[in-house]
Order: structure tokens, then C-alpha cells, then sequence
């Protein structure tokens, strides 16, 4: 059953069931780092990823800005690693970017993602072509940019198509950020991790909201 | 891979567990990660290292006096979150500010700053100074993208001595920084170490095949070679750090590292040592201090690498200071 | 097995030739397999150390202030013959006489026996006292024929703070007899090391077992049990140490050494030493010390052993005193 | 041709025989020791015999004595280890007690093999039983005490018989001296490598005097 907007408590939901891909996703997340960086990009995520599942199961939300700070809080303090700094701002800014709505449409979630975007770019200096999970997440900005007028599941497709073509897009790049950035020209002919890992979020909440 | 483990998640929090009892009262958990000598003087000066577990004794078996003043840690192989960096922080802030020392890697760069953000919001003065000391890993005219390994050793020994003699964090910003950027360091890698949790190893090389400035994680060096014999090894990784941009000359001190990987015997340490020695003599390059063995590690990961600081009358009085930790200690 | 040499059969000489480069001026080459402090005192009564090589940073790495005055090195894994002790001997003789101590080995006690013989007959006072700490090699009742392992340490170093204030050679044998007397260790192998001029692994083990007793050659141990938890390693070790005859009760202080036989990582050491402080703590025993890491090797063999010394008035202001070499450091 | 006594040159020319066939046999004595000790055995023995060649290559030998002796001083500095140490007292101590003997008769390879064996005995306190070259010593030394009156090929293939025999009733030992001791019954079913060491040098002088 299609939502046409999210409740505090269907975002929740909706991250839950994030939580529980990403976790299930480990062996994937950490094969991808290895080709590219130290192996070890689902450890973190799963780390993260339960701590916020916990976290988020005694919850009881009044905004939905609330639900994805409180992840992205959480991911920030258990993680640790480059994506533990990433995936805790993207989530935190994207939530506080929210204010004190209490549901979350196609302009929320163009909002969430601009500031999701600006907060990890800011951190990190990573730009668009880096190959780094920023070429998904602009992948996904761009495409919420342009579907404010949608609904939010029509809204919630394009910006998971967006995030998993800005994630096919790192297959062909030259890593110049983080760990792979060594490996110069060896680092083509497999997707960032982090990329992969965004891609995936998408995915799952593109079927809750489906 | 067998490895004398409990439940391998739990590998890091138990390891930080373990590293406080061998401080057995000289250092204490102040957080989750965190730990922090127990008897910082008023108005010191405070040295923070930190960066993932798994490389021990780096960076949190490098707490002591004339060593740093607490240390945060992160999982194995991975940076530390802003709270344990902050946890940290508070504990060693004696009033006269923090200066983080640590590796040049993505995921420690953006943890530290994020925590260094808030400790300046709770009025506690914060500085960096990034180790890059890997000349493999970007040419030099980008530093900022060289990584941080096995040069982090002599560069913390120094920062500890300068630490307990800097009157401002300014001051001691400029001796870690001259530190800092007199060390240079490469590295071999032949066989990898493996991840705790997946029991995986860290990357694959042929049975034959070495890679010159590879990672301390295993992130692929600049060239894959053939294996070759200790002299030849010794000889090609000494020139990529004496063809970089520090200038080394007759007359000049260094101090010199050999550092193995975690497996690489002593041994073979010393067998390169004794190639080194004899390659600088020729040149007439005094050996000031030599340190070498499994000091920067990767688990049981297989090789090793060089670093040279170039000391000068500024950095000799620092490294003449007693210090002691458990990684390294100086009498 | 990749390792980092060049002539395998020259890695011995070439070895200790790289460990003098690496005391950079405080010892020197009085023989070929010979090294001695450069600064002895007149008078000192001398401690001597020795053993076969491969197994750094011991013997040889334990040359320095506060511990031994010079060490005889054979060959990988080889006694040093008669001629190679008899020039350490006569380098570090300063007229009050020689303290041989070693490992417990046929191959060691033989070759000591000649070379104390022909020292007496020059007139060079000689004593011996043999470690034999592994409580895995024989029963109570038969010291004479347990082997050294890595209790060596704690005993090289009493023996050194206790060389420095002996009078006389017999009361130096007497300390460092109570130091050997009050030493008890024990080991596990996970996988073999190698001989560097074969290739070959010193010993064969199932990926899913290990080798308790196992000694650091690699001779097979007293058991071979099914790989298990650090926990329960931990205490298997422990209570093998304390039904041994050296009493250990409530209020007794004792030093903890958790030794890697040269691939275990300081990871796995640590998480060792968290469960040995647990049970020891429950017992009211305290750790009045800790060592930890490779100090006692056989290459890149896997494993680590377990050594208390218990120590009382006598050896504690022994042990307080600080010391200086390659393979331990005390301020 | 069969040799009734040997002059100095011809105890050097035979020991360099045995040298060159310990040499060769370096992986084979290596390997038993790798069964029962620490693996080296062979590479000891290697060394030893490969500077006792080039010491008696340039000696010019007066006394049979003086060739075994040098042997000896040579394995004894030159080996280290438990083999080494033994191996140099028994030539040493065989040599010295050939006095100035101008050649080698059973007789005088009788008082050889009494004296190299007391000398190992004294040094390591191993006794016949104990699982170690002593077996094979002993062996040889009883045949060579009962070879008096023969003729020194029969003397020699008699001494090298009962070294054999004392090397191959090592199998069947539970070893109590040397790294092999804590081993225990698992000791049981090997060859002790010094023994095998002792029993090849027999051969090659049985076939040198042959
Ligand atoms: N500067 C950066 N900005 C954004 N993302 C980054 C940056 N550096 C690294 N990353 C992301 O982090 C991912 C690696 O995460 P992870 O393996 O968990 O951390 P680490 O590299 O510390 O082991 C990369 O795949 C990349 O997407
Ligand atoms: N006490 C002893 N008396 C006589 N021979 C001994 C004794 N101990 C050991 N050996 C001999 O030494 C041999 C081992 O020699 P080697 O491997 O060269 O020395 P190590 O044991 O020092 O490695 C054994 O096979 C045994 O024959
Ligand atoms: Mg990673
Ligand atoms: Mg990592
Ligand atoms: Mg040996
Ligand atoms: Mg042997």
C-alpha cells in the first residue's frame, strides 16, 4: 500500500527496515571495501546500523526530523571510520533540516537531501567525481530536487534511481578521497562502498513507501 | 586463520580492557575508548593521539610520561567517533589546550574534526597536526594527501618531549609540525594481515610478489615487484625516501626506523638495519637513534618500512628526553 | 614462505651484525658471534647471556644498563659453541668473575660447560644458573629438566639490576637463583615458525588445533587440544602455573608477562592479559608488574605463553630499577 | 683396494669423505630432526663438516690423532648446538687419545672410539637408552672393543654394523635427553638424527678402508 506522506512513526519504520538491509548487507559492504579500501565498510555499517536499530525501537517520535537525527546521532558515536562520520552528518543534517515537521513528503525529502549533501560536503571536501559514496548522494539530491511536485513514492523512486546510477557512475571513476585514493587508476572497475551502501537505503525505502 | 580471540565484535572494547591493565595504573578509561594518564600536571600542555585499534602498540600504547597524555580508539582498523575523541579530550585538557596528533586517513580527519568543533564550542583550545609521513602515497608537492604509518613513532616521541616543555599549544604546534615534516617513511608489504570479525585477510599478493608503499591496512602500495633479496629491498626503499623532497646530506643526524608489520621477524629488521646503515655511512649520514620491530603493525600482516627523521639542534634535545610507554620507552 | 634475506645460511652473522648497528655505539663485536657492553665498570661482577639466534629480541637484545654485560649468539636456533661464549667471557670479565645464564637446553649446557672449563683454567671465575620456567616441560620434581621460555625476561632483567649491586659472583647466583626459583611459564603454539635456511616450518599443527606446552622450537607440547576462546586459553595456561609447587596465595605480588612467539599479535596479548588479571584479581594475588609482546620469538610462530614471577622484598627493589636494552626498557 | 692400516694422509682423505657425505646428507638429517627436535640437525652438521673440509684440505697431518683432533676443534667451533658440542669432544677426544700414532689399526680405532665415547659421556651424561647419538657411540664403540684382533676393514665394518644397530634401536626409545625429551611416547617410532649422523659416518669409512 502506497503512503503518500510519512508519519514520525512510518519513518521509524521505514528505518528499521534500513537498518535491518544494511545489517543482512555486511559480507556485501565489506567485499566492496576490500577491492578498494581495508575491508571493513560493512563492520562499521553493521555496527552502526544495530546500535540505531536499537535506539530507535524504544522511540517514540513527535517529528520526523527527530527520527533521523536520533539515527544519525547514534551512527556518529558507533561507528567510527570515514563512514561513521559521513553517514552520522548526513543523517543528522538532513533530520535538523527537517525543524519540528510532523510528516515527511517529496519537499521533505528534497530538503532532507540538500542538507544531507551540504553537511557531507562540508565534512569531507568530497566533490561530485571523487568516488565516494557524494557521487550517490548527489545522484539523489538532484533527482529530489526535481521531483518536488511528486508523490512521495513517484518522489522516493527517482531519488533511489538517482543514488544507484551516482553509485554506477563510481564503477568508471578514479578514486581520489579516502582510503582508495592510493590505488589511483587500480581503483577502476568497482563501486565506492559507501555508494553501494547509500544505494541500498534508497532501495528499501523506495519498497516501504512503495 | 586461528587467532586467540572471544567473540571477535568484541575485539576492540576488550583489547582497550587489556592495554589498561599492562598501563596497570598509570592510565585509566575515561570513556568507552578513551583513556588518559592518571596524573596530567595542572596547565600542561596536552597530547592526544588516537586512530583505530588493530595496529598495536600504536596509538594508545603510546601513553607515558614524555610520551602522549591519552589516547582515543577506535574500532579495529577504524577511526574513532567524536565522542571518544571528545571523552578524551576533556581528560587530558589541563587548561592550556589539546593538540590531536594523528594519521592523515579520511575517516580519522573528519572524526577528529567533528569532536575538535565541539570541544572549541565547551572552550577547550584545540589544534592538529596531521602525520603524512608516507612519501609513497602522493607525490611531494601534496602532502596533504600522504597517509600516516610507521613515522608517527618517533614523531609522537618527539611531540611528548615537546609537549612537556611548551609553554603555549602554539609552541608545541611548531615543534610537532617541524617534527612532522622532517620524517619520511615507505614501506613493503608481503603478505597481509587479516580483519578480526571476518577472519579475512586484508588483501591478496602472489606468493612471489612484494608491494613497495603499501598501506598499513593493506591498501595497495605504488608497485607490485618481485619478490627480491634484503640488501636490494633495503637499498630501493631507502632511495624512494632519500629521492623525496627533504633534503638529506653529509653531516646530517637521522634517526632511523625499522618497523615490521607484525610477523616480519626481527630478524629481517636487523638484516635490512645493517643494509641502511651501511647505504647512510656511504652517503655520511649520522645515525643519531635507532628504533626497530613490530611498532606500527597490521595484525600479522608481513613486511616492513623504513622512516628517517632528520633531527637538527632543535629536535636532538627532544629526543634525548627520557619518556616511557608501553610501546616505546627511552631511558 | 616469503622472507626478507639474503643468504639464508649467512642470516645468523648478518643478524648480529644488524643488532650492534641497532645499539648504535653501546656494544660492540668482540668475536664473531660475540657482543659486549662498550663501558663495563671495573669490578663488576658480569652477567652473561646466550642462546641461539631467531628468537629476538632475546638474548642479544638484552645487553644494556641494569642488564646483561654481553651475550654469546650461535647460529639460528644452535647453541653458541665453546669459542663464541669464551669471547664474551673474556670481554666482559672484570676481574669479580662471570655469571653464565641461559636456557635450559642440552645442546646450551653442553656448549657452556666447555667454555666455563676453559675459563676457569685462564682463571676467569664462572658460575651457572640455568632458566628452566616451563612448567609444561617436566614435572615439579624434575627442574633439571624443564626447559627456558620466556621467563627469561623477568630473570635477565633481576639478574641485571642484580649484577649492578652484587658484591661478589656468589651473591649474584644466589639473587638470580631466588629471581629463576620464583619464575613459572607456560605455552600455547598455533602454528609453526620457520628455519630460515630450510623454508621449512618447524613443526606441523591441524588448522583447528593447538599445542599446549609447546615449546619455542616448536617442540610438540604436552597436549594437543581442539583451538578454544582467550578466555578459556587464558585460564587453561594460568591454572597450569599455579598447580605448579610455587605457592601463590591471596596478598602475593607477582609479574605478569603475556610473551608472543612472533605472529600473535599484541591484540591477542592483551585480551590474554584482561582474563589472567581477572583470575589472578579473584584470587587476591596483584600484579605488581606487566610485561607484554614478542620478547621471546621463534620467527613467525604463532602462540604466546604465560610467565609469573613472584616477586618479595628481595626482588621488588630489583625490579624497580631502571634498565636499558634493545628488547626491554625500564625508566 | 682393502687398506690394513691408515697413514695420516689417508684419515684426512677419509674424513674429507665423510664430510662431503654429511654435507650431502643435510635434508635427510634435517628432516629426522624435525621429527624429534627443532629441525636443524643437517644444517649443523653442514656447517661443521663443510669447515672441517676446508681445514684439512690445506693440513698437513704428522698423527692420525692430529687429523680426528682438528676435525673436532673445527665442528666444536663451527657448529654450536647440542650436535656440535658432542661431535667435538668425541673427534677430540678420540684424536688425543691416539697419542702420536703414525697410523690407524683396529687396535688403535678401539682406543679411538673408547675415548670419543667416554668424552660424550662425561660431557652430556647421556647413557645408552637414552635416544641420542650415545646409542650409536656405544654400538660402536662395544664392536670396535670386540674387533681388536681383526683386521682393520673387518674392524671397521664391524664397528660400523653396531653403530647402525645402535642408531636403528633408537626407534623403538622414548627419547629423555635433548629437545626430544618432552616429547615423550610420542617420540617413539623415529630415529634420533645424531645417531643416524654417527651410523652414516661408518659407512662411508667402511667403505673408505673397504
Ligand atoms: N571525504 C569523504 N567524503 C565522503 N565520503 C567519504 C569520504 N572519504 C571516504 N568516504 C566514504 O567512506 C567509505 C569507506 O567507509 P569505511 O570503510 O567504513 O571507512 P574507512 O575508510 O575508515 O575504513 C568510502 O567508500 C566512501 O564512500
Ligand atoms: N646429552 C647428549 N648427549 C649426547 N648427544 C646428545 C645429547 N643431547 C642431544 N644430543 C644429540 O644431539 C642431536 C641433536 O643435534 P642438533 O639438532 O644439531 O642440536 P640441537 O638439539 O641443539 O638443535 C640429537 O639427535 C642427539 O643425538
Ligand atoms: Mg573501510
Ligand atoms: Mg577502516
Ligand atoms: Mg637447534
Ligand atoms: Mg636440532
Amino acid at each position: 500500500m502506497s503512503k503518500e506522506t510519512l508519519s514520525p512513526n512510518e519513518v521509524k519504520e521505514m528505518l528499521i527496515a534500513i537498518s535491518d538491509k544494511i545489517i543482512e548487507s555486511e559480507e556485501l559492504l565489506s567485499e566492496a571495501d576490500r577491492r578498494l579500501g581495508d575491508g571493513d565498510h560493512g563492520l562499521g555499517m553493521k555496527r552502526g546500523f544495530t546500535a540505531a536499530k536499537t535506539q530507535l525501537e524504544t522511540l517514540e517520535p513527535t517529528t520526523v526530523g527527530q527520527v533521523f537525527s536520533t539515527t544519525g546521532i547514534t551512527l556518529m558515536s558507533t561507528m567510527g571510520g570515514a563512514s561513521g562520520a559521513v553517514m552520522g552528518i548526513l543523517y543528522q543534517n538532513g533530520g535538523t533540516a527537517l525543524g519540528d515537521a510532523d510528516s515527511l513528503d517529496a519537499a521533505g525529502l528534497s530538503t532532507f537531501m540538500t542538507a544531507a549533501l551540504e553537511g557531507v560536503t562540508n565534512l569531507g571536501g568530497a566533490k561530485p567525481g571523487d568516488k565516494t559514496m557524494v557521487d550517490a548522494l548527489a545522484g539523489a539530491q538532484e533527482a529530489a530536487a526535481a521531483s518536488v511536485g511528486l508523490s512521495l513514492p513517484e518522489a522516493m523512486k527517482a531519488v533511489s534511481d538517482g543514488a544507484t546510477a551516482g553509485m554506477e557512475a563510481t564503477i568508471a571513476m578514479i578514486a581520489t578521497m579516502g582510503r582508495a585514493k592510493t590505488l589511483g587508476e587500480k581503483s577502476i572497475g568497482h563501486p565506492d562502498p559507501g555508494a553501494v551502501s547509500i544505494s541500498i537505503m534508497f532501495q528499501v525505502a523506495t519498497a516501504y513507501v512503495g | 586463520m586461528k587467532k586467540i580471540l572471544n567473540d571477535p565484535n568484541a575485539a576492540a572494547s576488550e583489547l582497550v580492557d587489556g592495554l589498561v591493565d599492562y598501563y596497570n595504573g598509570s592510565v585509566e578509561k575515561v570513556g568507552p575508548g578513551a583513556i588518559a594518564l592518571t596524573d596530567i600536571v595542572e596547565n600542561k600542555v596536552a597530547l592526544l593521539v588516537g586512530g583505530g585499534t588493530g595496529h598495536e602498540p600504536i596509538y594508545h600504547g603510546l601513553i607515558g610520561p614524555g610520551m602522549a597524555d591519552g589516547a582515543a580508539c577506535g574500532d579495529i582498523f577504524a577511526a574513532p567517533p567524536p565522542n571518544i575523541i571528545l571523552d578524551a579530550t576533556r581528560a587530558v585538557n589541563k587548561g592550556n589546550g589539546v593538540l590531536f596528533l594523528y594519521g592523515n586517513y579520511a575517516g580519522d580527519v573528519m572524526n577528529f574534526k567533528i569532536a575538535a568543533q565541539i570541544a572549541a564550542a565547551e572552550g577547550i583550545k584545540v589544534e592538529t597536526v596531521l602525520i603524512w609521513d608516507d612519501v609513497a602515497s602522493a607525490p611531494p608537492s601534496a602532502k596533504e594527501d600522504r597517509r600516516g604509518i610507521a613515522g608517527l613513532i618517533p614523531i609522537v616521541k618527539l611531540a611528548g618531549a615537546a609537549a612537556d616543555k611548551a609553554q603555549s599549544l602554539e609552541e608545541l604546534v611548531e615543534l610537532v609540525t617541524l617534527a612532522r615534516d622532517n620524517t619520511r617513511s615507505v614501506g613493503v608489504a608481503l603478505s597481509p594481515g587479516s580483519i578480526p570479525a571476518t577472519g579475512k585477510p586484508t588483501f591478496e599478493l602472489d606468493e612471489d610478489s612484494i608491494g613497495i608503499g603499501m598501506g598499513i591496512h593493506g591498501e595497495q602500495g605504488v608497485g607490485i615487484e618481485k619478490m627480491m633479496s634484503a640488501d636490494d629491498l633495503a637499498e630501493k626503499l631507502l632511495n624512494l625516501i632519500l629521492a623525496d623532497d627533504l633534503p638529506l646530506e653529509s653531516g646530517d643526524d637521522v634517526l632511523v626506523l625499522i618497523n615490521s608489520l607484525g610477523s616480519t621477524t626481527m630478524m629481517e629488521c636487523l638484516i635490512v638495519l645493517k643494509k641502511v646503515k651501511e647505504l647512510l655511512v656511504a652517503k655520511g649520514i649520522n645515525i643519531y637513534d635507532v628504533m626497530l620491530g613490530p611498532l606500527v603493525t597490521c595484525q600479522e600482516m608481513a613486511g616492513l618500512s623504513i622512516s628517517l627523521t632528520k633531527v637538527d639542534d632543535t629536535l636532538k634535545p627532544l629526543w634525548d628526553a627520557p619518556c616511557s610507554s608501553l610501546g616505546y620507552t627511552k631511558l
